[in-house]
């Protein structure tokens, strides 16, 4: 339980976060850490292309069974920034019944709020609703699919 | 000894981090049941995610959104076809309520039965229950007080120094002492301050305050259908802050006779209870005499020490338990042999306990003769700052004390752990000083040893030479 | 038990390298005794050099400049003041001369007397010695035999098939089977010139073939005064060109009685000779009758397995003994409890067996109850081309043979050890294998296992998979 | 816990950052860290390539004591091409007999074949002798010091 003191709080001078970042950003730096003074500022940025990370010599043994439910970040496009991730954990359905149409396809012109999937979780349905307009063109989860916190859906451009 | 007939479950999911989701999964894997480890984003690395059969990402970093979040861990059992849940230690480990939620899921919650966890949950009834089943107690408040003539009345009664408790506390806060009759007044208003403040309840209650302590457990095994048994005891005295640091058992403080009639007194009580699994009854020792502090409804971080002197592994006892199994272990198999210390490796500086998450650079744990560690932290790690700050336990056993401190001293020299904080060289200090070797410590001899800067420096400067 | 009064050590030298080396380091740390490691150039950067007091380098890395000269591990007594020497295994460790020449220069020898070494090393010596104690042997030749006729004569007595032997041989060179009493000519012409290129003396002895023994070990201990104990057997029948690979103890195939029997029997036999030390008993097993084939008079490397089921520290014991303490440990004292298997790593292809020395780029050993791992490597360290291949032992106990054996399963599935080859996909495979979980083994099975392809694909994939 | 007033705050001079970030960049670091007067600036990047993984960053804890006898290359001078090395573990000595002069010392021109120290072991005296023509530069040893196989005992260039 980490006992954070509340008393005595920084006001901590954002700005100069803000231009280390931008120097980041500017160089493609991956991270940045400056100290001075007894304040200590640290900016990092994963870098896009990163989709193979490092492998680290060895991990751990990876599990010896393939996990069942979508992992999160699977794939690269899950970095895309035009995915939609999964509020919950749960079972994801791509239609309201099992013999209704699908709320989208791949190439679905959606809009700001439209549904576009369900997430099911202890005998609720969650509805996932467009957060932008645009053009659905990647579909991660098949209908009745079990998915994690996290597991990318769909990906809206 | 074979399993074949008894009934078994098929796949577990563990509902916790750290060393003891790592221990759970090796108990099941012992028993050939299938894994599912849940865990929090900042969890994704963790060593029981990557040796688990299966891993359910449920939240985001926070415990209340990910490890203490209900409906994510039972949709996880259910997109899993987990038929059991095994929830560790704390987070919702001694919740009833999620125990039965758990049970109304169809999902079995490898603990106690629902109904011996609220009423261990709640101080006063478990001291209650404890009284009424034989166990001894500090003498006390019989409830909750909120009359001051009634405190005063009781604590003559009992006699000062009392001590002043929160009805609905815990971790010290809402305790004040009152030395004399003059001190009570003052110590019953701020401690119904301050647990009005921190629980919303400022019932209070009264009870003998003892002045040198110590802290002994005693470990209890039941299968719920009347059969219980205990399992020693722990010295979990050498506490900072409430939070025990090094453990052992056998006590050095206890006597043969003491160990058999407590421990007597505690089984009965637990067969008469019907308590099902693991459990731990917490008492105050002082001049001969034990008195009941609280029970733990659960496995308790320091479980190992038993472990090792009763050659009983308690989680895959309380999974065959909680499958269904009666108690296959009677009293007089259980043979305690040699003596084991734990000690808690935490990831904080050693003289001043600020916590120090980070990446572990390097990583050689200690091996050999009667050496153990529950750890789930491997080279490459980042201890992530969201959690509690346990790196690892070292446990070492011996088939004398003697032969297990010199045992675990030479085993710290071999730990190595690079790249973070961590409090190693405490231990280091500790294993060397002679109140330790003598067992001459109580509850306050920690945090009076660390007053007085009882670090030694050579061993301080040992560690940061195992970083150059 | 306080080792007060006791004589002990001040300065232990450790006249060996490896995962040996260590262990005897932490024996000696956990009596309190100084340590020095010797090495060659090729191990300045091993483990026990490290952890070690004081260390010196002896000779460059071949070993009979180092770990095999004389004059330089005395003189490294010499100039470090060790007054003890402990040879480990292999080396100088049955070396009566070297024994002798300790004893000589004022250092104590931590083994036999040299006159057992000798005896023991010379195997017609050793087997008339075993007879004359009582300890059964196989039916064969009473001495060295060079004429045909006379072989011919015992090889009816005891019966076809009959094994030739070379008198003074080793590691199965100078060996031949004769089946029939047609073979016996060709067998004897073959095994003495086999004989005489390999040990310049052709004098062979003939001994009952046994077609499926198991390879069953007898540990002692005795304090040279005529106490000595036994303590249970270990099962070391899987073997691989005459390497151990996986021990295990007790035996799936001994019952009770058989293990009480044979054990005390030796213990008369090492009462008889006044034995001091530990030594082992090496029988094989048919039918129920066991057949002494010889005696190592040092520590073993599967040693771990008794520590696991009898809870006594060999190697401490060991020292005391040496140091001239009489033995405490009384015969009815030692209890088997549990089922212990030790497995030895080796840096080695899993199906070629070629060595794969190299520098290890990851090193994470499993942890948890009843699990053991005794080895001297850590991350970045090189396994050396000079020497034996041995990474480390890992040792499980369990309560049951059963419960080691899944114990082993997840253990073997956490243990990692990656930029050298290695012989744990073995394990993965043996661990899972009916004939080894079933106790269904001799000393052939693992050959004829390994040439029909008994390696398990998947599990070789896990291991690259790893390594990913 | 600085309580500095928050005015106070450090202005810290990001040129520096950016310059190192450049050198970054232009050197085809991973990264930089630097430090002087109470400034620490560290910039990183994460190379695209990433086939280099994390060295390892530790070695096993050195021993606790230091060693008793002369150790093998202890020093960087050892690893100097005129350094003689003893040929076994022993005893050094520098003169003949305990009341001699000293077979050489630093500055001393000694030839090919020249006997320069002894080592003794098992009570024997092995000589070292100089095996080319030079003048003592260094002497790593003392009279009588105890000496590791290959420990160096002299420098004669």
């Amino acid at each position: 339980m980490t006992n954070k003191p509340e008393d005595d709080k920084p006001g901590f001078n954002t700005a100069l976060v803000e231009e280390l970042g931008a120097i980041l950003g500017k160089l493609d730096l991956s991270e940045i850490e400056v100290e001075q003074d007894g304040i200590r500022v640290r900016v990092s940025r994963q870098m896009a292309t990163q989709v193979s990370y490092s492998p680290p010599q060895s991990v751990i043994a990876p599990p010896p069974m393939p996990v069942a439910v979508a992992p999160v970040a699977a794939e690269a496009a899950a970095d895309h920034p035009g995915t939609i991730k999964s509020p919950m954990v749960g079972t994801a359905y791509r239609r309201p019944s099992p013999d209704s149409k699908p709320f989208v396809e791949i190439g679905s012109v959606v809009k700001a709020g439209e549904k576009i999937m369900l997430v099911e979780a202890m005998k609720t349905f969650n509805e996932i609703v467009a957060p932008r307009a645009g053009t659905v063109t990647a579909l991660f989860v098949d209908d009745g699919q079990p998915v994690e916190y996290g597991a990318p859906l769909l990906v809206i451009e | 000894m074979t399993e074949q007939s008894a009934p078994m479950f098929d796949k577990i999911l563990i509902a916790n981090r750290g060393e003891i989701a790592l221990r759970i999964l090796r108990a099941a894997k012992e028993l050939g049941i299938a894994t599912v480890a849940v865990h929090s984003t900042a969890d994704a690395e963790a060593m029981h995610v990557k040796l688990a059969d299966e891993s359910v990402c449920i939240g985001p970093p926070p415990a209340r959104e990910s490890y203490l979040n209900i409906p994510a861990l039972l949709t996880a059992c259910e997109i899993t076809g987990a038929d059991a849940l095994h929830p560790g230690y704390g987070f919702l480990s001694e919740n009833a309520r999620f125990a039965d939620i758990c049970t109304e899921h169809g999902v079995t919650f490898i603990g106690p039965k629902a109904e011996h966890i609220r009423t261990m949950g709640d101080k006063i009834e478990a001291k209650k229950t404890a009284r009424r089943l034989g166990i001894p107690c500090v003498p006390g408040s019989d409830g909750g007080i909120t009359d001051d003539a009634e405190a005063m009345r009781v604590a003559s009664d009992i006699g000062f120094p009392v001590l002043v408790k929160a009805a609905a506390g815990g971790g010290g806060r809402g305790m004040k002492v009152a030395r004399t009759a003059d001190d009570l007044s003052d110590a019953l208003a701020t401690a119904r301050t301050e647990a009005k403040a921190a629980f919303g309840d400022d019932a209070v209650y009264l009870e003998k305050y003892l002045e040198t302590p110590r802290h002994i457990e005693i470990q209890v095994l039941g299968d719920g259908k009347g059969n219980a048994i205990h399992l020693g005891e722990r010295d979990c005295s050498l506490q900072r802050r409430h939070q025990k640091v090094w453990e052992e058992g056998p006590s050095p403080a206890l006597n043969a006779s003491e160990r058999e009639s407590i421990g007597e007194i505690v089984a009965k009580a637990m067969r008469e209870m019907q308590y099902l699994g693991v459990g731990t009854i917490e008492f105050l020792y002082e001049d001969g005499h034990f008195y009941f502090i609280e029970m733990n409804t659960r496995i308790q971080v320091e479980h190992p020490v038993t472990e090792m002197i009763t050659g009983i592994d308690l989680v895959n006892e309380q999974i065959k338990i909680a499958a269904g199994s009666p108690l296959t272990i009677r009293q007089e198999d259980v043979r305690l042999t040699g003596h084991a210390i734990e000690c808690r490796v935490n990831a904080e500086h050693h003289a001043t306990f600020r916590p120090s998450p980070g990446k572990i650079s390097y990583y050689h744990p200690p091996g050999g003769l009667g050496v153990r560690v529950d750890s789930a932290v491997y080279q490459g790690y980042t201890i992530p700052p969201y959690y509690d700050s346990l790196v690892g336990k070292l446990i070492v056993h011996g088939r004398t004390r003697n032969e297990a401190l010199l045992r675990l001293r030479r085993a710290l020299d071999e730990f190595i752990v690079d790249g973070i904080e961590t409090t190693l060289p405490l231990f280091r200090t500790l294993v060397r000083n002679a109140d330790m070797q003598n067992g001459h410590y109580d509850i306050h001899w920690l945090e009076k040893f660390l007053a007085n800067g009882g670090m030694d420096p050579t061993l301080i400067d040992q560690t940061l030479m195992d970083r150059a």
